[in-house]
């Protein structure tokens, strides 16, 4: 099976989305340069985190325009899985291949430090190996993660079973205290309606590991694994 | 057109130093000769005052790759890799403009690494500002952290850690100084060093314009009322820019095609040809006319002084332009070929055909000036040294002092600092922040690398030998405690005026310090930065030595935090029972005072106790170490049970005098003194552990248990102190914090 | 020719920024100040052979670029003649 | 009162913002722009007496908070009843 991590000049978090792909899950996975124009045949699209363009005017905004931006659309189309981890989901939500916006964190601060979420949904092929109401520890680190979409459409994915990730403190429960930036209904991640896109603010790809913390990551790229190999 | 005496002394160069300018020419300068004189020749790049001193630091070791001198220094780790690290200040820059200040500060730390050839992984700062109580303190705080997080975040190299403290001494001359590490193959580091005439010399990264012209010579320069109006355009960061020319200048030298490298940071072009040429004995030649400009009318002069950020020098193989043109292209970076090598050993200037500077290169490396200022021993020491315990107001309650010390910013926790940083990019870090030395694996290799970057200026107010000496000893503990042997480290030297006498005795004493403790503890100095005139209206700042140690862990699954992992463990403390008041964060805050002697590191015993750490946390006798500094053995034990989950402590002191005998009892709870270590014994693991601290010499004794919900210390069985465990995490937790939440948000 | 684009958070989206700057006004005593909402605010030169053609083109720069529908709109001004003369009294910094 | 701020990079001040906006744009074919200043743009709502006294509260305001004097300068503007009338023509979506 093979992961394509999308780089776009100013991410960050290539390395790591091949490192945990490649050599924790053991996967083929290769690094599709943003100027390119095909995936390389790729089964599962990462699209990690970092800066994009320095996400100087909005995060995501200017990458959504890369060449291989089309290519990620089509292959989403055609129902291919695609993950975005935090800027990838700012890049997949101004690509309009997932609905709403992040706004910056509730206090405006960058935030780094571990959080609980709650998975919501298993039917997609990046939570089938979950149970619903799984508490994951994961990392967050970003400054806008702060979700957002008009009430008509928080409540249509919310209607389709979209929202797939949600904060919450370690027993599973959602508050507002365990709810780190603010975002609308604790939304943490996301998928379209056809369930193969999906976008989440916190970092799977860093918590494959218990060195580093917690492995509790893992489930969300072995779910990838498990949904293509069937 | 004439040089007068107002535009010589407006560009620093005293009588003799522009003397010896004229001998080197032979002739008058031009405009752009003298702006390139004026900035070599500033503090800031040529060390003028301090270089005699720094040759007294020890340089070589076994694992030493890369002494003093490049770009930053590198040491061995082993499997042909080596750990590629420096220090650097950005105190002036970041007092005009804190958040761009310390941006740019990252900015030009990361570049030096990379600049070697190094991936950075990992980025450390260590602050000193003014008491938080003054609202424009906080405004410089909320600032500089914003701009160190900024900057290290958007590039994507985990900030791990650091230090931050808050003294009326650095009210009006912060401390910003950001510490980077990288890890580059022993045989593919690369240098700044030009050779072979017809190399082509290349441009890349940002376009030059007028920013911080002068911005070296101004770090040479203390504060006064009138700085506000010399402020110079504002150097601002482009973290983009830097994240570009970072995998580009690494992809690039993969290619062969490089000979040199070097950044353009304080002083730009002018120091980056002018030492790549001097390294290399060569000449260079360029056209300044072919710099990309972002502003119009730049003169030769503004060119060569600009310090617009991220932007680098190359120079490439001849025949192999293509290659290296291809990578900057793949990256959007446009290298720009400026000019070549010559082999007339000449720094050759030209604006289109005109030559606006010609200096032979190496006389102006080599014939830079050197002063062996004078040194006084200042006469405030006498009486702050001066202790008088018998005076001072007795202690307070205990329990009170130790709540109260938790609080204080110094030691309360730094979480709003470091939530503020991305510390787990690049999926290497495997101690988060605030719990110890940073320690990050090194992919492919099983090991990791611990470091620590660690000063007290009170002490080195109070003592700056001794200051300089614990500095290095508590920089190495720190990276020891954590299990990891120091293999190297860098300093970074805050002084105020070294043409006073005084200061420049300090300096002398630190460095002598400084020097004696790395050849004790055998660890070499590969580098570093120092930073004079940190002066505002003729008051300096604390002497303020950092050092930053690095160590190295063969086993990256064994490494430890300061957190008791578990209840029921035995509590052992390594070293003397109590500290000393001189000095002491007790001091300040129960009397108001700073004064009286630093506690005297024993050099032998602290390498014995670093020894012993590393080969106790190596075969897995402790669950967790952490060292007696600010606040003392109290703290430290709080500090132990702080985020542990839950698991609070009881010991019992046996060695400091009776219960009722009160000041030995401060001593003992809140003295501070060095080589003194907090480890939890795993079960089972005592008697060997005692039996190792005794065949190195290291006094251990069993003090107490983990477990409870409260932190009690008896003495003789009557109990002294004793707070619960969550009062302790809430004043630990909140005492930094309380002063940004509400207030700026 | 100078354009100019503002893009402002729609008035149902929270706007964070804005609530934290009339917080720490109110901490200083700037009660009068009821509400601030932050927007951004970007100044383009462009080459166009009129000021329709220039504010059509920057019209859809903002609208594919500078501005995200889903949260913010925005406003084009073209710096014209009738501009200049207007009414809109302001005042500068150095 | 409405009143609005706009805070901009001083001129010799380098924008890291704008030049990548330029450099996209170009990349997206909108090669007439020629450059591109990033700023800020804030509407507060105050309660004064006079939009004389508006406008020296904002200035203030501006000044103490919104810009950083350093790098920044900064514009106050306050609606009006003639600036309600200008001639500036503007474009407006939702
Ligand atoms: N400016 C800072 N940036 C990041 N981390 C910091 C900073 N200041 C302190 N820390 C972290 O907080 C912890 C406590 O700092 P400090 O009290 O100086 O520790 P120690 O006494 O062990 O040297 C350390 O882990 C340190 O790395
Ligand atoms: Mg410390």
């Amino acid at each position: 099976m093979k992961f394509a991590i999308v780089e776009f000049p100013g991410s960050n978090c290539d390395h790591d989305a091949y490192y945990a792909a490649k050599h924790v899950l053991g996967q083929q996975a290769e690094f599709i340069w943003h100027k390119d124009t095909d995936l390389h045949g790729a089964d599962v699209v990462v699209l990690p985190g970092g800066f994009s363009y320095g996400d100087y005017l909005r995060t995501g905004a200017i990458a959504r325009f890369s060449p291989i931006m089309t290519r990620v659309r089509e292959f989403a189309d055609a129902g291919g899985p695609v993950i975005g981890i935090c800027n990838g989901f700012q890049v997949l939500l101004e690509a309009g291949l997932l609905e709403g916006a992040l706004l910056s964190n509730r206090r405006l601060k960058f935030l780094c430090q571990h959080v609980h979420v709650r998975v919501e949904q298993t039917d997609t092929p990046f939570t089938c190996g979950a149970a619903v109401g799984q508490v994951l520890k994961l990392p967050i680190a970003h400054g806008e993660g702060n979700y957002y979409a008009a009430p008509e459409t928080v409540a249509a994915i919310e209607a389709n079973r979209q929202v797939l990730f949600r904060y919450c403190a370690a027993d599973g429960a959602v508050s507002d205290a365990a709810n780190p930036n603010g975002s609308l209904a604790a939304i943490a991640g996301v998928c379209n309606a056809a369930r193969n896109v999906v976008g989440l603010m916190p970092h799977p790809e860093r918590a494959c590991e218990s060195v580093l913390g917690s492995a509790d990551g893992r489930v969300v790229l072995e779910s990838a694994v498990a949904a293509l190999t069937v | 057109m004439s040089i007068d005496q107002t535009t010589i002394d407006e560009h620093g160069l005293n009588a003799d130093e522009y003397q010896r300018l004229l001998e080197i020419l032979g002739r008058e300068p031009t405009m752009t000769e003298l702006g390139i004189f004026s900035v070599m020749w500033s503090e800031h790049c040529s060390y003028k005052s301090s270089r005699l001193h720094l040759r007294r630091l020890p340089t070589e070791g076994p694992r030493v790759v890369q002494g003093p001198g490049e770009n930053a220094g590198a040491v061995d780790i082993g499997d042909g890799l080596t750990a590629v690290f420096k220090i650097e200040s950005h105190n002036h820059p970041s007092f005009i403009e804190p958040y761009q200040g310390a941006a740019t500060g990252v900015g030009g730390i990361i570049r030096d690494i990379f600049t070697m050839g190094a991936r950075p992984i990992a980025l450390l700062n260590s602050l000193r500002f003014g008491t938080l109580d003054d609202p424009a303190t906080r405004r410089l705080v909320d600032g500089v952290v914003a701009g160190i997080a900024g900057y290290g975040n958007s590039i994507g190299i985990p900030t791990l850690g650091g230090e931050i403290a808050f003294e009326p001494s650095y009210a009006g001359n912060p401390l910003v100084n950001v510490f980077c590490l990288g890890v580059a193959k022993a045989d593919q580091l690369a240098k700044g060093v030009a050779s072979g005439a017809g190399n082509p010399v290349y441009y890349v990264g940002a376009k030059t314009g007028r920013d911080g012209i002068h911005g070296a010579t101004m770090a040479s320069a203390e504060f006064d009322e009138h700085s506000a109006e010399k402020r110079p355009a504002v150097q601002v960061g482009d973290p983009f820019m830097e994240k570009l020319l970072l995998e580009a200048c690494l992809e690039v030298m993969q290619t062969g095609a490089l000979v040199g490298i070097q950044d353009m940071g304080a002083a730009g072009l002018t120091c980056s040809t002018s030492e790549m040429g001097a390294r290399g004995d060569v000449g260079i030649e360029i056209d300044v006319s072919l710099v990309p400009q972002r502003e119009t009318g730049m003169t030769p002069y503004e060119i060569m002084l600009s310090e617009s950020q991220e932007r680098m020098l190359l120079v490439a193989r001849q025949g192999r332009e293509a290659e290296v043109e291809q990578v900057f292209e793949k990256w959007d970076l446009h290298a720009v070929r400026i000019g070549e090598v010559r082999d007339d050993g000449r720094l050759r200037i030209r604006d289109h055909d005109e030559v606006v500077a010609e200096i032979p290169n190496r006389q102006l490396a080599d014939r830079a000036p050197l002063y062996n200022r004078s040194t006084e021993r200042p006469a405030y020491l006498a009486q702050a040294q001066q202790l008088d315990v018998a005076a001072l107001a007795a202690p307070a309650a205990l329990s009170g002092t130790w709540l109260d010390l938790l609080r204080a910013p110094v030691i309360a926790s730094k979480r709003w600092v470091y939530r503020q940083y991305d510390h787990m990019v690049r999926t290497n870090t495997v101690v988060l922040p605030g719990l110890g030395a940073g320690v990050v694996r090194v992919k492919g290799t099983g090991r990791a690398l611990a470091f620590s970057v660690d000063g007290n200026g009170r002490y080195c107010y109070l003592d700056p030998a001794e200051g300089g000496r614990l500095a290095v000893a508590e920089a190495a503990r720190n990276v020891a405690c954590a299990g990891a042997v120091p293999i190297g480290a860098t300093n970074c030297l805050n002084f105020g005026n070294p043409e006073r006498p005084e200061i420049m005795w300090q300096f002398a004493q630190a460095v002598d310090g400084i020097a004696e403790a790395c050849r004790a503890l055998g660890i070499p100095i590969t580098g570093g930065n120092v930073s004079l005139y940190n002066e505002t209206d003729g008051q300096a700042i604390y002497p303020t030595p950092v050092l930053g140690v690095v160590g190295l862990i063969d086993d990256a699954t064994r490494v430890l935090t300061r957190v008791f992992p578990a209840v029921g463990l035995e509590i052992v403390l390594l070293g003397d029972a109590a500290g000393e008041l001189g000095g002491s964060e007790y001091l300040t805050l129960a009397h108001g005072l700073v004064g009286g002697r630093p506690a005297a590191v024993d050099l032998d015993r602290e390498r014995a106790l670093q020894t012993l750490l590393v080969d106790v946390a190596r075969d897995g006798l402790i669950g967790s170490a952490h060292d007696c500094a600010e606040g003392g053995f109290a703290v430290t034990l709080a500090e132990c049970c702080v985020e542990s989950g839950g698991v609070g402590a009881r010991v019992e002191l046996s060695g400091p005098g009776g219960p009722d005998d009160r000041f030995l009892l401060v001593r003992a709870l809140f003295g501070e003194a060095p080589s003194r270590v907090v480890v939890s014994a795993l079960p089972g693991t005592r008697d060997r552990l005692l039996a190792r601290a005794r065949a190195l010499s290291v006094p251990a004794t069993v003090i107490g248990h983990t477990g409870g919900e409260r932190l009690a210390i008896s003495v003789a069985g009557v109990g002294v102190a004793d707070i619960g465990l969550v009062e302790a995490e809430q004043a630990w937790a909140n005492g930094l914090t309380r002063y940004f939440e509400a207030a700026v948000a | 020719m100078k354009t100019k684009v503002f893009v402002t958070l729609k008035p149902s989206v929270f706007d964070p920024q804005g609530k934290t700057i009339v917080d720490a006004l109110r901490s200083m005593g700037y009660t009068a100040v009821q509400d601030v909402r932050q927007g951004k605010y970007f100044e383009l030169d462009v080459e166009a052979g009129s000021t329709d053609e220039a504010r059509s083109m920057v019209a859809e720069v903002a609208e594919k670029l500078l501005a995200n529908p889903v949260i913010e709109s925005y406003r084009v001004e073209v710096d014209d003649e009738r501009s200049q003369e207007s009414g809109v009294r302001r005042q500068e910094t150095a």
